[in-house]
């Protein structure tokens, strides 16, 4: 029953079932169609697909002004009228919903590509340098950057720049470009490690020496065979960091430190529903952490897909935080 | 007359699930008396380990025994409920892998897990087990076996590690041994050291041996008869000398010529041209082979007089 | 040997850290004066504040002198309040600490079985029933539980009290049952995360030679299940030293929820009140909180993997 | 003398080439802990143009650091590399352009051989210094007997001889005139194994390629190649003709290696050697603690190389030993 059957001649009988090697993203559609063909990697694709497209085209949805306070409408239930009811100020909770998926989508998205550029760049670079004091610096510094509890420090350093624009350079960034920067930027190290360790065993492999026997420089062979070998574990884990982007955005957005009022955010709708959280107009808290919790369920089921899709011999359980 | 220690007749053995099942072993029928030392030949994929895993009842989920049935020491094994198979394994049969490096717990001492393998069918308890233990690893050839025995397997050379696991097998002493491939990971020398203990063992304490290799050669060196495999079949059977100075069947032969040996040149003949494909039912070693004709398109079954067989049209 | 140059290495990246905070807090275009003294304080008054305090000096010297008080006096004295936040962070770190220690306990109760079930009944119901759950517990933001459960368990049954710690001194139960829901909040997605990882580690384990030699010797289940436990643990408790740590920052946004005075509240103020050696102080306490939890997971790491222990 | 690209250098040499590797892994380490252990210890040998040269020894001897010094993957932290009686260390990125075109590498068939994501047509084009035309391809793959539909395969799609023979295909893309092989034939199965051989033969015998096999079957080597180094804990401790070495070990490693093989019935209650002390030694032969012949000089001093008729042996007892082969024709 538990036995799993390791010998040569049983794995290759057990092959037709299960592909051993990882196979080749063939572009996008490619994929898409894989994950399709998982059940969780399409419930994932349903509900990331559906609350990308209400992100991005909510100016063209039938919606209110999720800035309008009605406040003849304060606190309404959920009706024919108000889909989902209206809050305390009288903002109807459907259409701040759509424009609040905007900002979380968009900031889980760009923390992760900030988390993973960085990741991919620093672990390849230090796993195929490995031994060298290219090596020694980079996981150094990661070592630094990884000692850092991620949210708490994401608090600080909001709280100590504050909630307003900052200058950099010739840059106005607002505050949901420092909380992407800073989320990216403590992403990496976690990325950078994993990376290193695939890099680390693909630049030991026989044809990365057989690359360099052909007179191949270390930036082709980076690009070329490292990179696209290491990519799809890494990629795995994507999804799954992109719903704890969600979820550390909502709740920097929680404790008044993320997106900034009036513009709509789901963590923000909470912070202003705490106080009736525990009363009976249930519907305002029960919204917005619906969506959170579906937004991050999606790119989860997306993830535990792509597991199974990109690489069936590795299972573990995704990073932690 | 006393009943073999394994006879499998007619064993089939499929992986994957019912309606996409592919087979692997077609019908193997074989036996192996006690004190007997087999071996069973072939190339990867040939079906030799899945046999050994099917006698042990460790196929895995994903494949399950379709056809024929086995009998150890008599008793019919072929359908045992897990419970019946722990009692099996250790007790009657035991099995002693590839690579030694990998087949014993990092975690604990080679003493713990010895000491795990003996107390595990009929505990003579703790301490009787450890001084056991001692006596088991000096019988399989370790020098100072106190000492070994509080060691960790990373600290063990590769040769060393398969006597403790050869130690391990022989613990519950077992009716049958079955090693599959035991020595191929293993430097030369060593190699041969392995093998003469495995042969010394039979000899001592009359367990049967299951010998799985893909080295002619080697197993012709101690084993007294030889089963070639193709494809999921027997293709040859007979003792280590017919097979060896006789063979039969063309696989056979390309096996015995493809080992190097001293003093002979290589003969190594380029890969036969491919004839035309065969239909369903043809000899599986249609393709590859030189001698193929349109009796072939028709697959032989293992026939011969006495006790060589071999399954080939061509074969006298 | 292994040991002492793992904690020299800690310091290290424990140093290394502390200059990046000191230089954030310095780094920024706001004043704490201004925010101290109020916006119609004149040129001269912050001048003044700013000497007072050293901020007018290079970064360099402000960081050595502000190491060469630690020793002396500690983080010093909060700018707003004048109090030493060594005595503000007696007061709120046992809070916190507190509520983590319970937070991984729970963690621990629910992860390690889980996973465990699961792994051994890979692709059977109670394994997919196992993920399925897991993948909502770590898809379920932390604060929102929170609010869920304080209505359900609190306002609407009663059990708990919904905000608040009840001290030690109004008994054992009173105090722990206090604890329950804040715990829980944080620890739902631990026990999804490392519930996960168990599985991932076990059916790894399972998979290996040594697995199937045991098993192909007859050796019993209980056996073969602590062969398998012993191996799979090392993964599994690095992580868990890491969740230790990160376990801090989410009980900073439930400690808001519940309005428990913890670390949280320190923290939050002073952000409100831009007062930076209180910042610094926090977060700096936290991060060698977290250090100190991934040393010792090393730690057992080693104990638990000989390869590690005679390397 | 010297020879300043001389016909009389021979092809490829090591003088006294060693290599030791630090235990520390980085280089901040390094600072602190000199200590390294040895791969290599110091091998001397030529390699003439058109030889057959088999490299044999056990996991650990040294043999595959040997072949890496010898096609430039990694330098000698002693000694030296010849090519042509040029050191390589003075290689211009010209030279080293130069000397790949005629020196190439077979690796052993594992499974990273080959990039599991580039198809075979991707990984030979990268072999060629320029894109190749696909007649070029379909003619390299011709040369191991493969054909042109196996371009577009993934390696996971081929067999393990198949993947061995893209392999050498890659190595032969630049026309080479020395190619060196690490356990060409170990992964495989033994009919496989033969055939790789046959090729390996064949382009040796068409093409007057220069071969290096290291491999750790003595068996393998002593049929397929001219001459023969027998290598132990670092050490080349002889060497010599393939024949004369098999049917006369000199030195009792050699000894050991020949009795090992596998010999079918011929073998048959054959008693194997009985296993000694593994233990390394410091100073001394190396070989002491598991030689059956050992005196107690062999534990003091390091063993002279003693010339035997064509062999060089690495051993006290070795001028004491009655050569045979020596006196025979």
């Amino acid at each position: 029953m538990l036995d799993v059957v390791r010998s040569t001649d049983a794995a290759s009988a057990a092959e037709a079932s299960r592909a051993r090697r990882p196979r080749p993203l063939s572009g996008l559609a490619g994929l898409v169609r894989r994950l399709a063909g998982t059940r969780i990697g399409l419930v994932g694709l349903v509900i990331v697909g559906l609350l990308s497209l209400a992100a991005l085209s909510a100016p063209w949805l039938p919606l209110h002004d999720p800035l309008d306070l009605m406040m003849e409408h304060r606190l309404e239930p959920p009706g024919a009228s108000f889909l989902l009811g209206t809050d305390e100020m009288g903002r109807d909770i459907f259409a701040r919903l759509v424009w609040g998926a905007r900002g979380s989508l968009m900031i889980g998205v760009l923390t992760v590509a900030i988390g993973l550029s960085g990741g991919l760049f620093v672990g390849t670079l230090s796993g195929y340098y490995s031994g060298t004091l290219v090596e020694s610096v980079l996981l150094g510094l990661m070592d630094i950057f990884a000692a850092i509890p991620l949210l708490v420090w994401a608090i600080a350093i909001v709280g100590i720049f504050g909630t307003g624009p900052v200058q950099l350079g010739p840059l106005l960034l607002p505050n949901e470009a420092k909380i992407i920067l800073l989320v990216g930027l403590l992403f990496i190290p976690g990325l950078a490690r994993v990376a290193h360790g695939l890099a680390l065993a693909e630049a030991k492999a026989d044809y990365v020496a057989a690359r360099r026997l052909q007179g191949a420089g270390a930036w082709s062979i980076m690009t070329s065979d490292i990179l696209p070998n290491i990519l799809s574990p890494i990629f795995v884990q994507v999804s799954v960091l992109i719903g704890i982007g969600i979820i550390i955005e909502a709740s920097l957005s929680f404790i008044g430190l993320g997106v900034q009022p009036p513009t709509p955010s789901w963590g923000g709708m909470l912070a202003d529903a705490r106080s009736l959280a525990f009363s009976d107009e249930w519907w305002v808290a029960t919204w917005p952490g619906l969506a959170i919790f579906l937004a991050v369920i999606g790119f989860n089921l997306l993830g535990d897909a792509l597991r199974t899709v990109l690489d069936p011999r590795r299972r573990d359980g995704g990073p932690a935080l | 007359m006393t009943a073999p220690a394994l006879s499998l007749s007619d064993l089939s053995v499929a992986f994957g699930p019912e309606i996409a099942a592919r087979k692997v072993v077609h019908g193997v029928t074989l036996q192996v008396m006690a004190g007997e030392k087999l071996a069973i030949v072939g190339e990867s994929g040939s079906g030799k380990s899945v046999t050994a895993l099917a006698v042990m009842h460790q196929l895995g989920r994903a494949g399950r025994i379709v056809g024929g049935s086995m009998r150890l020491d008599g008793e019919d094994i072929t359908s045992l409920p897990e419970s019946a198979c722990h009692e099996l394994r250790g007790r009657k049969v035991a099995m002693i892998f590839q690579d030694p490096m990998t087949a014993l717990n990092p975690a604990f001492t080679v003493g713990r897990q010895l000491v795990d393998a003996i107390r595990s069918h009929d505990d003579p308890g703790r301490k009787a087990a450890w001084s056991e233990a001692e006596q088991l690893l000096a019988k399989v050839g370790i020098d100072d076996p106190r000492r070994r025995s509080g060691q960790y397997p990373h600290e063990l050379s590769g040769g060393m590690r398969q006597r403790v696991l050869i130690a391990m097998a022989i613990a519950c002493r077992p009716r049958l041994l079955i090693a599959d491939e035991p020595t191929t990971a293993l430097d030369v020398t060593v190699q041969a050291q392995v093998v003469a203990l495995l042969r010394d063992i039979c000899a001592s304490s009359g367990i049967a041996l299951l010998f799985i290799s893909h080295n002619l050669d080697l197993v012709a060196e101690f084993c007294d008869r030889i089963a070639v495999m193709y494809r999921g079949r027997i293709v040859e059977s007979g003792s280590a000398e017919a097979i060896f100075s006789a063979p039969r069947h063309p696989y056979t032969r390309l096996l015995l010529d493809a080992v190097p040996r001293p003093g002979r040149p290589l003969r190594t003949a380029a890969p036969a041209p491919l004839a035309e494909s065969p239909g369903e039912g043809a000899c599986d070693y249609f393709s590859r082979c030189r001698l193929a004709d349109a009796d072939c398109h028709v697959r032989p079954a293992l026939r011969g007089a006495g006790t060589h067989l071999s399954a080939c049209w061509r074969s006298a | 040997m292994w040991f002492a140059g793992r904690i020299v290495s800690s310091l290290a990246v424990l140093a290394a850290v502390s200059v990046v905070l000191f230089a954030l807090t310095r780094l920024t275009p706001l004043s704490p004066a201004r925010i101290v003294l109020g916006a119609d304080a004149t040129a001269e008054q912050i001048q003044a504040f700013e000497h007072d305090r050293g901020l007018d000096r290079s970064l360099p010297a402000q960081y050595s002198a502000w190491v060469a008080q630690l020793p002396r006096s500690g983080f010093g004295q909060s700018y707003i309040t004048g109090r030493s936040i060594d005595l503000e962070l007696l007061e709120s770190l046992p809070v916190t600490v507190e509520l983590v220690a319970v937070t991984f306990l729970l963690t621990l109760a629910g992860a390690v079985p889980l996973g465990l079930i699961a792994a051994l009944t890979e692709d059977r119901w109670p394994d997919h029933l196992i993920r399925m759950l897991s993948l909502m517990a770590v898809s379920v933001p932390g604060f929102w539980l929170a609010l869920i459960l304080i209505r359900v368990f609190a306002v609407k049954l009663g059990w708990v009290p919904p905000i608040g710690i009840t001290p030690l001194a109004e008994g054992w139960y009173a105090h722990f049952t206090s604890l329950v829901l804040p715990a829980l909040s944080i620890a739902l997605y631990y026990i999804g995360a490392l519930s996960r990882l168990m599985r991932a580690a076990v059916i790894e384990v399972l998979g290996q030679d040594y697995v199937r030699t045991a098993r192909s010797l007859g050796l019993s289940r209980g056996l073969v299940a602590r062969y398998v436990v012993k191996n799979a643990l090392p993964p599994f408790v690095s992580v868990a030293g890491m969740s230790f740590g990160y376990m801090f920052g989410w009980a900073i946004i439930i400690e808001l929820v519940f309005n428990l005075p913890g670390l949280s509240r320190a923290l939050l103020t002073a952000i409100t009140q831009r007062d930076y050696p209180m910042i610094q102080a926090t977060v700096l306490v936290v991060t060698a909180m977290f250090i100190v939890s991934n040393l010792v997971a090393d730690l057992i790491q080693r104990l638990l993997n000989p390869r590690l222990r005679h390397a | 003398m010297t020879h300043a690209q001389g016909s009389a250098s021979p092809l490829l040499a090591a003088a006294s080439a060693g290599r030791r590797y630090p235990v520390a892994h980085s280089p901040l380490a390094r600072l602190f802990d000199r200590r390294t252990t040895p791969a290599l210890l110091g091998a001397s040998f030529e390699v003439q143009a058109g030889d057959i040269l088999g490299i044999v020894g056990e996991s650990g001897s040294g043999k595959s650091t040997l072949a890496r010094l010898l096609v430039g993957l990694d330098r000698p932290s002693s000694g030296r590399v010849l090519f042509e009686g040029r050191d390589l260390s003075s290689f211009t990125a010209a030279d080293w352009q130069r000397f790949r075109n005629r020196v190439q590498f077979v690796f052993q068939g594992a499974h990273t051989a080959l990039n599991p994501r580039k198809t075979v047509a991707r990984s030979l084009s990268e072999a060629f210094p320029e894109p190749p035309t696909s007649g070029a391809l379909n003619a390299l793959l011709a040369q191991v007997s493969l054909g042109p539909e196996l371009l577009d395969r993934l390696p996971h799609q081929l067999s393990g001889g198949q993947k061995q023979r893209v392999g050498i295909a890659r190595a032969l893309a630049r026309q080479p005139e020395v190619l060196i092989a690490d356990e060409p034939t170990s992964a495989l199965d033994v009919s496989v194994q033969s055939e790789i051989v046959a090729l390996l033969q064949q382009l040796h015998r068409e093409r007057r390629l220069t071969l290096v096999i290291i491999s750790h079957d003595l068996g393998l080597v002593g049929a397929f190649c001219d001459r023969v180094l027998v290598m132990y804990a670092g050490r080349i401790v002889e060497t010599g003709p393939a024949a004369q070495i098999l049917a006369e070990p000199a030195h009792p490693y050699t000894e050991r290696l020949v009795a090992a093989i596998p010999r079918g019935l011929a073998g048959r209650n054959r008693q194997a050697d009985p296993p000694l002390s593994e233990a390394a030694r410091h100073g001394g032969c190396p070989f002491e603690p598991r030689c059956s012949n050992r005196i107690p000089i062999c534990a003091q001093g390091e063993p002279p190389e003693v010339l035997l008729g064509d062999r060089l042996v690495a051993c006290h007892l070795a001028p004491s030993r009655p050569i045979i082969a020596e006196t025979n024709p």
